[in-house]
């Protein structure tokens, strides 16, 4: 991804600067604010649930894409690990908004780096999404057996279908919305990468 | 009142118990629930998590529809489902570009005035009917109100009570009669959609919820999010077959705490379906046996 | 007019990287009445003005336009040299290539054109221009100094011992202002009250200061050299001449649990107070709405509910009735000191555009505390004597954690700017807490550390090396609850670590910014402030003291945030402005004022209607005989101020704005 | 034809607000357009209405007024009367048959350079539109009939 030629001064993996400006530029487009207002504080990062389970935290997510290493920041997991919770978003002292930035670079990594993206979690949105192309709606049964066999962890939570069922939690029949080919010409417009 | 109701997937499903209080409730406070028709699913993380364009064009059709139903007013109680309709909304008002994207994708251009709220703003505008109402207030129950993160993040979405102390939930859980205990995890995220795919964090997390509220004295959480209190109900089994954090704590749906303190059957507010029993909870507040038989199935 | 030199300035790069200088002035030259029309690198330099003095001598022009920077920067500098050469200064004008045209321009040829426009402008203005003479007006030579912190108390001793008269205000029943709250200062750990009590009493005792405490100023009429300023005097329900201070009141009010303002909170205070045992002047006031006897005459009961204090006054010095009463000073300059206030933590603002921090539970955490109330608990005389004692539970903290720019840099918060002081003052509370709590333990989450000043730098890194205080750098996401302790949620952006912390107290550094009351006093005095409410100076690099209202001038934290060696320094600068300004009898006024013409005055005086200063007399036109004609208008040349509304209003246009006469207007405009 | 045309613009601002404020621009190098030219006068208190008037007839295809703040005039209550005044002026305009688009009344403070700017592109994009400014129609037109 690093488009840039390594210049005579660059010894090895030291990226040259300055970098090819295209991951930023997109990501500016993308969310109609300009990386460059991140200072670093790391709020966004000391307040992000999934930090200690990310190799990148947040604002070093934010500092990569500042530097336009495209490649470092979109094959990482911890893109992939950002839930949305918007705690991130909310404090940011300089009004950035890092969880739609994590969101764009979600979806310029499905493009490219498809092959990154962790499997469980690749499969769950699929798998949900999957649900929403075929009945317009999510059908939960539906969902977890699509997400097993995508994920191949296929006995994990089997324990808990009796429990479901016996409080009438899973239906077993999907119901399709009349609209269903609306909904589907949403997602061929939309052209999303579709994840594996 | 008349409000256009969009239930979202979860309430058709793992969620029913929330809107079988929710119609209960509703029912009880006079409020019409005409639900959006044929409206599909809001996408949840995995659409936006994908594409932007597709995370507001799907909430964008619902809101086509409620157009043409000539509703103004949408309630959506599943917070993750508000949090989407609201953020296609400000998309819509907000960026030129995506608006006239999904005007092509709809060949519809979705008006941005219609107000979509939560169940958090229907009820603290009805705090008082409750309070008026309540056949069976809740005195000395003690309720730590979560108001985890799509129900008020971020804040130029919601637009509605502080993002970092709210208390629009502590307001209505005191209308019922309940005491609101003060702890600080109330905004802290559950996992929200790594159920399925990364359980383990979703366990850590919902575990120093659970914990938090413990130490707080809470004797149940009250929720507004499906997605909250799957993980909060259904993998606290797990939790709590791990570690020996304490009692098991009930979660309930905001809806059903309400609805108990309207005095409404138990039953009738889904209060049998959740796995963590709230059994401890009805004998505090002297309400009998959620029905016997239906529980040994479990 | 005839016989006009333009000189047009490249200001270095500065005009000429946008303006073609070489094609205005080629320009200017072919325009009739213009004998002379030269470009030049520096027209504000040495030989630049030489360059005007000369052609004025050996041209004989009776006009010169300079086309250089903004008028408000070099006017002064242009007409000087004008008169140095013989030519009246009023016969110069400039024309602003500069701020107005190529710094905002990219396109050099129109912005050559503009250029070109704007030069012309003058040229067919200054045909117009008549000489004028400088006016001269008596100086009142007191002044008055609005607030009596460290920066008012600097100016009015400065000002006092330069030989003149101060009244200084106070609006707080004492002076002394914020610095009377702190504990030490850095970076010498100096005793704050150790060295502001001496200044605090040499107020009170010199012979040429007037002090007015709990008093603020109402308004303000004139201008330069004679301010009628009207001061309320607030009713501290004590008459101040019989009270001698002996505190029997205090000791005796019944209401003894009313947090205190000193204190932040952290200590408690009587209704009849003072506010701090070395209070100048040591009289007490009476919290009218704390005081059981006020209360129950509020809720309407006859008997007096209270009156303890009245009982145990020796000279009877208690006065209920007393009311509000006001005093009207003349001065001949002002100097707003007027400090700061502290960015409120809590969820209730003022202003809509500021927020505060929900998540760091302020209000609600007892042991999260702010800078100003550490100070109070680091303070000897404060609440716990000295000794760093949590608010919760009177333990002391083994941990404490610092957090910087709580406000400051916090866009989001409504406020961008760094409040400077910060910095120093958590590095200070680091030093203090090691040498008070033994083992104590502080972190400090910084962001970047501003440690610009004489020892600053080294201050920080004593704190770090001999204080062992554990630097973080990050901001800090929330506060939780655990037990008796506050978990801190923050990171180390250095070594990309989340860190969670068990504090036993947290400390917020927050931001300073401008009184809350700040637009009022400004529009009294005409000056302006910036977006934050911070008060404008006439320049930022060369005119730091002064307003753009003269003899209106600016000292301490009112005017930018700003530490105790700065506001003094500036305290003393604009001191030295005023002494300057009073060491004449006469001050030297432009005489850009308005005119009226007798014979054309139909004597319908609109103009005494709208005149903001009242400068419109009325003057019997008498003939031989001593019989009256007719009743003009007359200006007085002292209180006109030269807006020009009359000359707008007049029906019959017999009034003139010396300067921008209708003729000079009409006259650029047809210059178009 | 109208995108080629470059408007004339002459603004009236007082000295201590928005010419100060003018100056600020220029020292944080906002860009903005060129057309408009600065009469620098003491106070918007000052600027009687037949300047605007004379203006459009040497050649100006739009006016920019701009003065204190309401409560902010440096001579206390100069721009009060100005609003009275301007509040009257609309009406004339209306009357001679000035579109009242060519003319922009805004208050500009000293420390808002980039609101000036804002004034000045808006003013002049505005005027652009309009095209040149050529006499005052209704007035010709009556005087035609």
């Amino acid at each position: 991804m690093n488009t840039s030629a390594p210049s005579p001064a660059s010894a090895g993996d030291i990226h040259s600067f300055p970098p090819a400006k295209s991951l930023l530029s997109k990501i500016r487009n993308a969310i109609g604010l300009d990386p460059v207002l991140c200072y670093q504080c790391g709020k966004c990062s000391a307040g992000c649930p999934m930090a200690s389970e990310m190799d990148l935290k947040t604002h070093e997510i934010i500092r990569l894409l500042q530097l336009d290493l495209g490649e470092r920041l979109l094959s990482s997991d911890s893109i992939w690990l950002c839930l949305t919770c918007e705690t991130c978003t909310t404090r940011c002292p300089m009004e950035f908004d890092p969880a739609a930035a994590i969101d764009a670079l979600r979806e310029i990594a499905l493009r490219e780096y498809p092959d990154r993206v962790p499997r469980s979690i690749s499969a769950f949105h699929s798998a949900f999404l999957d649900q929403i192309r075929m009945h317009g709606r999510v059908f939960e049964f539906g969902l977890v057996a699509f997400y097993k066999l995508r994920s191949g962890a296929l006995f994990g939570d089997v324990e808990s279908v009796p429990g479901m069922l016996a409080r009438g939690k899973l239906g077993l029949k999907p119901k399709r919305i009349q609209g269903i080919q609306e909904v589907r010409r949403i997602f061929s417009q939309c052209a999303t990468e579709k994840p594996r | 009142m008349r409000l256009g109701y969009f239930p979202g997937c979860s309430l058709h499903g793992t969620a029913r118990e929330y809107e079988e209080s929710l119609k209960a409730v509703a029912a009880a406070l006079h409020i019409e629930l005409e639900e959006i028709r044929d409206w599909a699913c809001c996408g949840a993380t995995s659409a936006h998590a994908t594409s932007r364009t597709l995370g507001v064009a799907l909430p964008a059709r619902t809101l086509m529809q409620a157009e043409k139903q000539n509703l103004d007013r949408i309630f959506a109680p599943c917070a993750a489902c508000y949090n989407r309709l609201a953020s296609a909304q400000h998309a819509l008002a907000h960026d030129a570009t995506m608006a006239s994207q999904i005007r092509s994708i709809l060949d519809y251009s979705p008006k941005t005035s219609v107000s979509i709220i939560n169940i958090a703003q229907l009820l603290s505008a009805q705090a008082g009917e409750i309070q008026k109402n309540s056949k069976a207030p809740l005195n000395g129950l003690k309720i730590a109100c979560y108001y985890g993160c799509l129900l008020v993040r971020p804040p130029e979405v919601c637009k509605f009570d502080d993002p970092e102390a709210p208390n629009s939930l502590d307001h209505i859980v005191s209308a019922t009669g309940a005491a609101p205990v003060a702890w600080d995890m109330a905004l802290e995220c559950c996992g929200g959609g790594f159920s399925l795919s990364r359980t383990a964090s979703v366990v850590r997390l919902s575990r120093a919820i659970l914990k938090s509220a413990r130490s707080a004295g809470a004797h149940a959480l009250a929720v507004a999010c499906p997605m909250c209190h799957s993980n909060l109900d259904f993998r606290q089994q797990a939790i709590n077959k791990r570690n020996r954090d304490g009692e098991a704590m009930p979660i309930l749906f905001l809806s059903q705490l309400v609805g108990l303190s309207l005095g409404l059957d138990p039953i009738q507010l889904g209060l049998h379906r959740h796995f963590v029993s709230p059994q401890p909870l009805l004998d505090r507040i002297g309400m009998g046996k959620l029905q016997p038989e239906r529980r040994e199935q479990v | 007019m005839s016989r006009i030199g333009v000189f047009i300035c490249h200001c270095g790069e500065n005009i000429g990287r946008t303006v073609d200088c070489v094609r205005v002035a080629h320009n200017l030259e072919n325009v009739p009445g213009v004998v002379h029309s030269i470009d030049y690198k520096y027209m504000c330099s040495d030989p630049g003005q030489a360059l005007i003095k000369q052609a004025i001598r050996e041209l004989q022009l009776d006009g010169v336009v300079v086309g250089a920077c903004s008028p408000h920067m070099h006017e002064k500098t242009f007409r000087k040299a004008a008169a140095a050469a013989g030519l009246n200064p009023y016969l110069c004008e400039m024309a602003n290539l500069r701020e107005h045209c190529s710094w905002i321009h990219e396109d050099r040829e129109r912005a050559t054109d503009k250029a070109i426009g704007l030069a012309r402008f003058m040229v067919e203005k200054i045909k117009y221009n008549r000489p004028l003479a400088t006016i001269r007006i008596p100086v009142e030579r007191r002044a008055l100094v609005i607030g009596g912190g460290i920066a008012g108390i600097q100016a009015a001793l400065d000002i006092a011992d330069g030989g003149r008269e101060v009244i200084l205000v106070e609006k707080e029943p004492s002076i002394g202002g914020h610095m009377s709250q702190l504990s030490e200062t850095f970076p010498t750990l100096d005793c704050s009250q150790c060295i502001l009590t001496p200044r605090m009493v040499e107020v009170a005792q010199h012979p040429n200061i007037q002090l007015l405490a709990y008093s603020e100023v109402e308004s303000v009429e004139g201008y330069i050299g004679n301010f009628q300023v009207k001061i309320r005097r607030k009713a501290r329900s004590v008459d101040e001449i019989k009270c001698n201070g002996c505190g029997e009141c205090q000791k005796n009010c019944p209401n003894q649990k009313i947090p205190g303002e000193f204190d932040r909170g952290l200590g408690m205070r009587t209704a009849i107070y003072v506010p701090f045992p070395q209070a100048v002047p040591n009289i007490p006031v009476i919290d009218r709405a704390k005081c059981a006897f006020y209360r129950g005459k509020a809720k309407g009961v006859k008997k007096a509910v209270c009156g303890k204090c009245a009982e145990v006054c020796g000279p009877k010095a208690i006065d209920f009735d007393q009311q509000d009463s006001f005093v009207t000073e003349e001065v001949g300059a002002i100097v707003v000191a007027t400090g700061y206030q502290l960015y409120s933590i809590g969820k209730a603002q003022e202003s809509e555009t500021l927020r505060g921090y929900g998540e760091y539970g302020y209000g609600a955490i007892p042991d999260v505390i702010d800078g100003l109330q550490f100070e109070r608990l680091a303070s000897a005389s404060g609440p716990t004597g000295g000794k760093i004692l949590r608010p919760s539970d009177g333990k002391e903290p083994k941990t404490i954690v610092f957090l910087q720019c709580i406000g400051s840099r916090d866009r989001a918060k409504g406020i961008e700017y760094c409040s400077k002081i910060c910095c120093m003052y958590v590095a200070k509370h680091a030093i203090l807490y090691h040498h008070k709590v033994d083992h104590g333990r502080a972190i400090v989450f910084y962001l970047d550390i501003r440690a610009g000043g004489k020892g600053y730098d080294e201050f920080v890194r004593r704190a770090i090396e001999e204080s062992h205080a554990l630097y973080l750098r990050g901001r800090v996401s929330r506060l939780f609850r655990n037990g008796d302790t506050i978990c801190v949620h923050g990171v180390d952006t250095l070594s990309g670590e989340p860190v969670a912390i068990d504090a036993d107290m947290v400390v917020l550094a927050t931001a300073m910014r401008a009184q809350p009351d700040i637009a009022s006093l400004a529009q009294k005095l005409s000056i302006s402030y910036d977006r934050h409410g911070f008060l404008n100076e006439a320049h930022p690099k060369l005119r730091p003291v002064e307003t753009n209202t003269a003899g209106v001038y600016l000292a301490g934290a009112c005017q930018s945030p700003r530490d105790i060696p700065d506001s003094v320094a500036m305290a003393s600068a604009a001191a030295a402005k005023v002494l300057g300004l009073f060491s004449n009898e006469l001050l030297e006024r432009e005489p850009l004022i308005a005119r009226v013409d007798q014979l054309a005055c139909t004597g319908c005086f609109h103009c005494e209607r709208v005149c903001p200063y009242g400068a419109i007399e009325r003057k019997q036109l008498k003939d031989g005989k001593g019989r009256v004609i007719k009743i003009v208008a007359e200006v007085n040349q002292g209180v006109c101020q030269g807006c020009g509304t009359c000359q707008a209003t007049c029906p019959s246009k017999s009034v003139e704005l010396e300067g921008f006469t209708d003729e000079q207007v009409y006259a650029a405009v047809n210059a178009l | 034809m109208a995108s080629s045309f470059e408007p004339n613009i002459v603004a009236f601002v007082c000295n201590w607000c928005t010419y100060t404020g003018a100056d600020l621009a220029g020292t944080s190098r906002i860009s903005m357009a060129p057309n408009v030219r600065i009469i620098r006068l003491p106070c918007t208190g000052r600027i009687d209405t037949l300047f605007i008037l004379k203006a459009l007839e040497r050649g100006a295809d739009g006016i920019i007024v701009s003065g204190c703040h309401p409560a902010d005039c440096h001579y206390t209550a100069g721009n009060y009367h100005a609003r009275r005044r301007f509040a009257i002026f609309r009406d004339l305009m209306e009357f001679v048959g000035i579109d009242p688009h060519r003319v922009t009344f805004s208050w500009v403070s000293a420390s808002e350079g980039g609101k000036w700017a804002e004034v000045v592109d808006r003013t002049t994009e505005r005027v652009r539109r309009l095209g040149p400014f050529r006499t005052y129609p209704r007035l010709a037109r009556g005087a035609g009939e």
